[in-house]
């Protein structure tokens, strides 16, 4: 009917709009071959810079930044160009920003978002203008594939996706914990966590396991004491605690509070300084990599970033900063600034030697990789225990 | 059949009996005083009569109709219509839209008319804001049609009221001192409007006063009370001249 | 009268024209343009609150629940029955109504409270009614619950939006110069003597109220296939303060103040991106409390006080002085 | 039934950390009829005051102390800055209101960047050892007990000076008409920025015991505390400190007692229902005196 | 001189309510301001007292400039109010209305100004612990006076005293007014009430539109003919 103008994106191809309002030189002709260091690429890395989730944006661009620093802001052939923006942690503003970085900054290559709620938006606007884009740490299914169950072929993610670290732990803890009954509290409103929370319960009751309570909350919450109240009545072996760190901190808190003094188990959310190490002494969760891990990728990883931050790098942090890795190997392979190269040159890497291990991507843009089962010290360090492989 | 009458009516605020078997009888055409002293009732009367609270006890009937249930709005809709003792005009609007305001449950037209703009709106909307217009001039108003009412000097917001009570096609107007905070030579010119007004409009009026001056003036018959009880009825003269009403109220002299 | 409606219109044809083309010829950029869009619906959604609030005093603090009606319901019926224009069409309309019809059933009861009260009561139904989107996959699962709802066809454009938002101002600006307006102006002025002047004021609330919650409903279905995402969080109870702020910031009681801070907030926000550079991003935030805190000490009366745009009388009627009393 | 009781308490803490918010929130409102949206952040910085005084080694009540202290100033500054200048306008109630909501971003903002508090989580160390007693077969925490308490005194006091103290009085005659009160030689503004000192102090106090009940602090923390408990004031009948306190004790009650007994994810809703309801039925709150306008 | 207003020019946003008043009061006179509604005279008393700035245009108290203090130390200086409308504190009860009257008085006067207050106006003191929004009409207005009275002030600013209150109370109050003048109160009164104001006052000046037109003794312009017109109501006009 109404033949209006462009919706974000629909009518911008992958070419038309760089060449026209991008200064960059070199933005067509894709293995041209002309003047080699004067080709020049932008990466986008679209992260809550400011907000209520600003902390893990700011984590995810201390990733970002030290893998281009140490790349020396190359990618093969090509110079690159950073430029960073602010989702605020809203699906809109998530929106616009990747809009304006594909449609006006001639940006080729997009890092983020965070968030899951964010990080979905913003793919189906990448997906659409042909944009290749790396979230390291979004873990919702629906960021790459669409309701649907089709691919939305240029999204990536550099994190698991969150059944298998829910496997892995359900294992752990029928073979390794030895117990037999459990209770899992998960965030209704972060695709993560019940993610992470549903896998667990189907593995641990698959192995025989008994899930005897499964207690939802919200992002807002932190009174859990009525919950913990009812739960520990019911005396489960262990807790599943599969959220971020600040929310796990708080949950094992209450739960100590009301008695309840039992092994806890997590996924790669608890990776952080910020962890309340005290009250989770001794027990276990689900992450990338290990910082104790002698592998050269992880070493520098971890050396580099205490020299350049002052602080020992989160799981946001980590993963971000292989999502960045990934993108600049896939722009060298590539060779080239065609968005659709550079894609198919993300999807067909094998092994490539991340932080958390060696990645290759599945049909679904998901990397295939190893967990590693790591426990929390009280002296704010975690002990290697295993690693899992898929 | 009288127009308004009140039959034993009561209205009790917790322990305090504001109002007490207060009886009255309008018949069409009559200008009627209430007064007494302050605290007396006698807004209070006015409040029964209008439906912003029931009386407690009684019955209120106008036209013979009981309308002790009834929603302000919808008595003011049967043809009874007030003034404020503490102004209480839609100050941010103009004069004349605090006119127009009140005539809307006549504008004759739906909302679907307002939102196309038929030519029965533009019609209706003309007529009504000529009515208005003719209201204001006939209250000495036109020429601020398009001030903010709140920033009329009191006696032009006096004035106001009294316009925009008449917007309301009234049968019955309620006047709570509409002379207050005017000065003696405003007063007698008030008198002279609303005794214009009566006539054009073929009014009942029932009005509050503590200036003598205008109730002697102006008023056939008063009605005094005091602690919501009436004490004395009665001609100007006749109230003038009893001792009852003389201590409770006026005082050893009365208004000159 | 007659002319100067055809002028307006041809005006606003022209606006259109112009704005389309210079979209087409990408002089307003995919990005820019986009923003505007977002700029019309917001201000489809504040024209709302306009009239609830700016023109009926009705202080209502859940106006982005009745937004997420209408995104929800609007993005139900083309994603379950495909993305047709007839089912966008549909949709919008879906929504708009289920956003006045909530707003009918829920004002029913609650706009009998004044100021603050009615505030805080709307704020609560907010809140209730993001925990209904939390949980709505338990209604649908097209719904998403608290994981969002995807796969949100995007059909609206320009053309949509801002002719949406041009029937929407039209609307509000014809109910307010009649008398249902002005009956409505009257119950915001002094609800207790309109009443006792004979106007049912329950009736004008409720209608202001139903009008402005569709609003929203019809400004929620827009967003939502503009985005093609919708998550409960974007209806979360602060929305509503931003849609709030944009009437006040407007001045209350002025449709062309709506419209221009509306707006001028969504672009505000944008440029500060570009203002703030790379550097001080992260320094967005502050400076746009800043901004809104000091622009309401120096127009507590909103930068439009009541001063409303017109054509026929291109003279202009400033009916704001001082205000009579301070904040007590 | 030991298990109801114990949620009862459970409510009980709840309830008290949404009083000491609920008190500075209806003082504020009761004298220039304000809704404070900042006020949730200032609970948040006298989190974050204590905290560093905490982990500087200084003893808790020290901590709190200067917690209540810098937030007095933090509060009479905003009046100054804010509010005061919309005041002397003669600007409408609403002007304020949203300047209100720019001050609450300016501070959740600001508070996120690295130069002030950073935009982390963090852990909120133990003020006082943990116990727990068996009292009549309900299980009490030592930290549940400090905040009862310290509630219960901070609001008494407050009570004491708001209808027993000269200043108290002043208060109140400001609040009911501010220029009658200046003919009676008050200076309003002093009365004013008195009474943000106090609610500001209060909310710090409120922010250490919150984070003492829920050991974590970060910027937005103060968003839904803050609006649960401006929801209980006016539960309670906004205005009325023991209102105050009623409505937060209810609140408390019926999110904790949702969330044990039907789920969590209803019981914002369950809350905000509660409050609906008794508006209808009591539409200035179960303490607030409406009374038919006078007309 | 009490009190010398001079040139003073008061503004409500544009709207501009006084164009250079200027007035004087001697000690121990009663002086009255009359004129038409809006003529500004409410606004006159509420800048002397602080409540409204003033444009331009200088107060002075017993020689000091007092234009641009704020209202709680003019209080202090000894110029009480008592404003339009009564302005009593209606959830207080009438005994703390008054202590709030002395709210910046020495405490140790307290309790004899409230004696005194009490002397004064029984009525009062029978409804000591009553809410003032309980008062009828006069009873507030006479604890509005009563309020005013416990900070002993040298000038008592008057607007309105009448206003709204039965014949009766109306000579009240008036009578009261002349007592507390002859008790040493020097007393700036306003008045609708133009005939009873200057039956009472020494000196009058009458105000239009926010300008003083006419002024002098006030059995002067009780006989001044265009007074008598415009304010007094005449003798015969009929209109
Ligand atoms: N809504 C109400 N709630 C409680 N008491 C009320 C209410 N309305 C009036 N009263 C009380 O009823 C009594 C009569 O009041 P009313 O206003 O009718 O007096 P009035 O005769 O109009 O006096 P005045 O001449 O001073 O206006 C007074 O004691 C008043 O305080
Ligand atoms: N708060 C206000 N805002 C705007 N204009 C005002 C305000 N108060 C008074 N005015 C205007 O200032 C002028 C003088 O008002 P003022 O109240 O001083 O008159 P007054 O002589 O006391 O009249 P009255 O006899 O009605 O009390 C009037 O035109 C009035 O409309
Ligand atoms: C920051 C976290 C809440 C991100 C989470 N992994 C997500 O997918 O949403
Ligand atoms: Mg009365
Ligand atoms: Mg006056």
């Amino acid at each position: 009917a109404c033949g209006g103008s462009q919706a974000p994106g629909t009518s911008t191809g992958p070419g038309s709009s760089s060449s026209s309002s991008s200064s960059s030189s070199s933005s067509s002709g894709s293995g041209s071959g002309s003047g080699s260091a004067e080709k020049v690429i932008k990466i986008g890395l679209i992260a809550p810079l400011t907000g209520n989730v600003k902390t893990f944006g700011e984590s995810s661009k201390m990733g970002f930044e030290l893998a281009l620093e140490q790349a020396g802001y190359k990618a093969g052939d090509f110079k690159v160009e950073a430029v960073s923006g602010d989702d605020k942690g809203d699906s809109t503003e998530g929106v616009n920003i990747a809009t304006r970085m594909i449609t006006q900054d001639g940006v080729k290559a997009i890092i983020g978002s965070v968030t899951s709620g964010v990080t979905i938006p913003v793919g189906i606007v990448a997906n659409e203008n042909k944009i290749p884009m790396i979230t390291g740490t979004a873990t919702a299914e629906g960021v790459t594939v669409n309701d649907d169950g089709s691919r939305k072929p240029f999204v990536f993610r550099a994190c698991f996706i969150d059944p298998f670290q829910g496997q892995v732990a359900a294992k752990f803890a029928l073979n390794d914990l030895g117990v037999k009954t459990a209770a899992v509290f998960y965030d209704k409103g972060n695709p993560y966590t019940v993610g992470l929370a549903e896998s667990f319960r189907a593995e641990f009751e698959a192995g025989g396991g008994q899930i005897v309570a499964w207690e939802s909350y919200s992002q807002d919450d932190t009174d859990f004491s009525a919950v913990m109240t009812n739960v520990a009545a019911l005396k489960p072996d262990m807790l599943y605690l599969p959220d971020y760190y600040n929310k796990v901190s708080l949950l094992a808190k209450a739960a100590k509070d009301k008695g309840l003094d039992v092994p806890m188990l997590g996924g790669d959310g608890w990776d952080s300084t910020d962890l309340d190490f005290g009250t989770l002494d001794g027990n276990y969760f689900t992450a990338h990599y290990s910082a104790d891990d002698p592998s050269p990728a992880v070493q520098k990883f971890v050396k580099d970033f205490e020299a350049k931050y002052g602080t020992k790098p989160d799981s946001f942090a980590a993963l971000t900063y292989d999502a960045t890795n990934i993108m600049l190997e896939a722009i060298r392979i590539a060779g080239t600034d065609d968005t659709d190269k550079i894609r198919q040159a993300i999807q067909d890497l094998k092994g490539f030697q991340a932080v958390g291990g060696s990645i290759s991507f599945d049909e679904k843009g998901n990397p295939i990789k190893a967990a590693t089962i790591l426990q929390v010290k009280a002296d704010k360090t975690y002990g290697f225990v295993t690693t899992v492989n898929p | 059949m009288a127009l308004l009458e009140c039959r034993k009516v009561s209205r009790h605020f917790g322990g305090l009996k504001a109002l007490v078997d207060f009886e009255l009888t309008l018949e069409k055409g009559e200008l009627v005083g209430l007064i007494g002293p302050n605290g007396a009732g006698k807004t209070t009367v006015f409040n029964v009569i209008t439906g912003v609270f029931p009386p407690t006890l009684g019955e209120v009937v106008l036209e013979g109709r009981v309308i002790n249930d009834r929603k302000p709005f919808q008595i003011t809709q049967m043809g009874v219509a007030r003034t404020f003792q503490n102004i209480r005009l839609f100050k941010e609007m103009t004069v004349l839209d605090n006119v127009r305001a009140v005539m809307h449950p006549r504008c004759g037209y739906n909302l679907l008319d307002s939102f196309v703009r038929t030519p029965r709106f533009a019609r209706r909307e003309r007529e009504l804001t000529e009515e208005a217009e003719a209201l204001l001039e006939r209250m000495n108003l036109a020429d601020r049609r398009h001030e903010k009412a709140g920033s009329l000097p009191y006696g032009a917001q006096r004035r106001l009221e009294i316009a925009r009570a008449l917007a309301t096609r009234p049968k019955l107007l309620l006047l709570d001192e509409p002379a207050a905070g005017m000065n003696p030579s405003e007063v007698g010119q008030l008198v002279e409007l609303i005794r214009k007004v009566k006539q054009e409009f073929d009014l009942t009026v029932l009005l509050i006063e503590h200036q003598m001056g205008l109730v002697m003036n102006l008023c056939e018959r008063l009605v005094v009370l005091d602690f919501g009880q009436i004490i004395a009825r009665g001609t100007p003269a006749e109230i003038q001249a009893n001792p009852r009403v003389l201590e409770a109220y006026l005082g050893k002299a009365v208004a000159e | 009268m007659q002319k100067k409606s055809i002028l307006s219109f041809a005006l606003v044809v022209a606006l259109y024209v112009v704005i389309y083309f210079l979209r087409r010829a990408g002089v307003i950029t995919t990005y820019w343009g986009l923003i505007l869009d977002l700029a019309l619906i917001t201000t489809i959604s504040a024209v709302g609150l306009s009239l609830i609030y700016g023109f009926a005093g009705q202080f209502s603090l859940g106006h982005a629940a009745f937004y997420g009606v209408g995104a929800y319901v609007g993005a139900f019926i083309t994603k379950a029955y495909g993305g047709t224009p007839l089912n966008f069409v549909l949709g919008l309309i879906a929504g708009t109504l289920a956003a006045a019809l909530i707003g009918f059933l829920i004002g029913l009861p609650i706009l009998r409270l004044r100021s603050d009260y009615l505030g805080i009561a709307t704020l609560g139904f907010g809140v209730i009614v993001k925990v209904l989107f939390d949980n709505s996959d338990k209604i649908s699962k097209l719904l998403g619950g608290s994981m969002g709802m995807m796969g949100i066809p995007r059909i609206t454009t320009f053309t949509w939006v801002f002719w949406c938002a041009v029937l929407v101002i039209w609307l509000a600006r014809n109910l307010i110069n009649s008398s249902h307006g002005l009956a409505c102006i009257s119950v915001r002025e002094d609800e207790i003597a309109a009443d006792i002047m004979g106007i049912d004021t329950t009736r004008f609330k409720m209608l202001a109220f139903t009008l402005g919650c569709g609003m929203a409903g019809l400004g929620g279905g827009l967003y939502a296939h503009l985005y093609s995402f919708l998550h409960p969080s974007n209806f979360f109870f602060l929305k509503s303060f931003d849609v709030l702020l944009i009437v006040v910031l407007g001045g209350l009681g002025s449709l062309t103040g709506t419209v221009v801070a509306a707006i001028g907030v969504v672009f505000l926000q944008e440029i500060l991106r570009d203002v703030l550079g790379q550097q001080f991003l992260e320094w967005r935030g502050v400076v746009y409390a800043l901004a809104l805190i000091v622009l309401m000490i120096l127009r507590p009366q909103g930068l439009m006080g009541g001063w409303e745009f017109s054509l026929d009388r291109l003279f202009v009627r400033r009916p704001k002085g001082g205000n009579a009393r301070g904040a007590a | 039934m030991g298990q109801l009781l114990e949620q009862v308490v459970n409510g009980l803490q709840l309830g008290f950390v949404y009083a000491l918010i609920a008190v500075g929130y209806t003082m504020v409102y009761g004298i220039i009829k304000l809704i404070n949206f900042a006020h949730g952040d200032v609970i948040m910085v006298g989190a974050f005051v204590t905290f560093f005084g905490l982990v500087r080694g200084i003893p808790w009540p020290v901590a709190i102390l200067v917690g209540m202290v810098t937030c007095a100033l933090l509060g009479v500054v905003i009046e100054r800055l804010a509010y005061r200048p919309l005041r002397e306008k003669g600007a409408p109630r609403i002007a304020a209101l949203i300047t209100a909501i720019g001050v609450s971003l300016f501070i959740e903002n600001f508070s996120s960047l690295r130069i002030a508090f950073g935009p982390d989580y963090r852990q909120f160390p133990a003020m006082i050892p943990r116990a727990q007693w068996n009292l009549f077969g309900v299980k009490v925490s030592s930290v549940q007990v400090l905040i009862i308490v310290s509630t219960l005194i901070l609001v008494a006091i407050l009570q004491l000076v708001v209808y027993r103290t000269k200043i108290g009085k002043a208060m109140r005659a400001v609040s009911m008409d501010m220029d009658a009160a200046r003919l009676m030689g008050i200076n309003v503004n002093q009365v004013i920025a008195f009474t943000f000192a106090i609610g500001s102090a209060l909310a710090a106090a409120a922010g250490a015991l919150l984070a003492a009940a829920y050991p974590q602090i970060w910027p937005y923390m103060g968003i839904m505390p803050g609006l649960k408990a401006f929801t209980a004031a006016v539960l309670g009948g906004i205005g009325s400190i023991p209102g105050a306190l009623l409505g937060a004790v209810l609140m408390g009650q019926a999110e904790v007692l949702t969330a044990a007994y039907i789920t969590t994810d209803f019981k914002d809703a369950v809350a905000f229902a509660l409050l609906i309801l008794v508006l209808l039925v009591r539409p200035a709150g179960l303490l607030g005196k409406a009374g038919p306008e006078k007309v | 001189m009490i009190l010398q207003v001079q040139d003073l020019q008061v503004a409500y946003g544009n709207i501009q309510a006084l164009h250079g008043v200027s007035l004087e009061v001697n000690e121990g006179e009663i002086v009255t301001l009359i004129g038409a509604n809006g003529a500004g005279k409410s606004t006159t008393l509420r800048a002397i007292s602080g409540l409204n700035r003033p444009k331009s245009g200088t107060i002075r108290f017993q020689g000091t400039d007092i234009t641009r203090v704020p209202a709680h130390q003019i209080v202090a200086m000894g110029i009480g109010h008592v404003p339009e409308g009564r302005r009593v504190f209606p959830d207080l009860t009438v005994r703390e209305n008054l202590e709030l009257g002395a709210y910046i008085a020495r405490p140790d006067t307290f309790h004899k100004n409230l004696a005194e207050v009490f002397e004064r106006f029984p009525r009062l003191k029978e409804r000591e612990f009553q809410k003032a929004s309980t008062l009828s009409g006069g009873e507030q207005q006479m604890l509005a006076l009563g309020r005013a009275l416990m900070l002993q002030p040298k000038l008592l600013l008057l607007d309105e005293p009448s206003m709204g209150l039965a014949p009766r109370l109306v000579q009240e109050i008036f009578g009261i007014i002349a007592e507390l003048n002859k008790r040493g109160t020097t007393i700036l009164l306003v008045e609708q009430n133009a005939a009873m104001a200057l039956s009472i006052a020494h000196r009058a000046y009458v105000l239009e539109t926010g300008r003083v037109v006419l002024s002098g003794p006030a059995a002067e312009l009780q006989s001044h003919p265009a007074v008598r017109e415009a304010y007094l109501g005449g003798s015969g006009h009929g209109h």
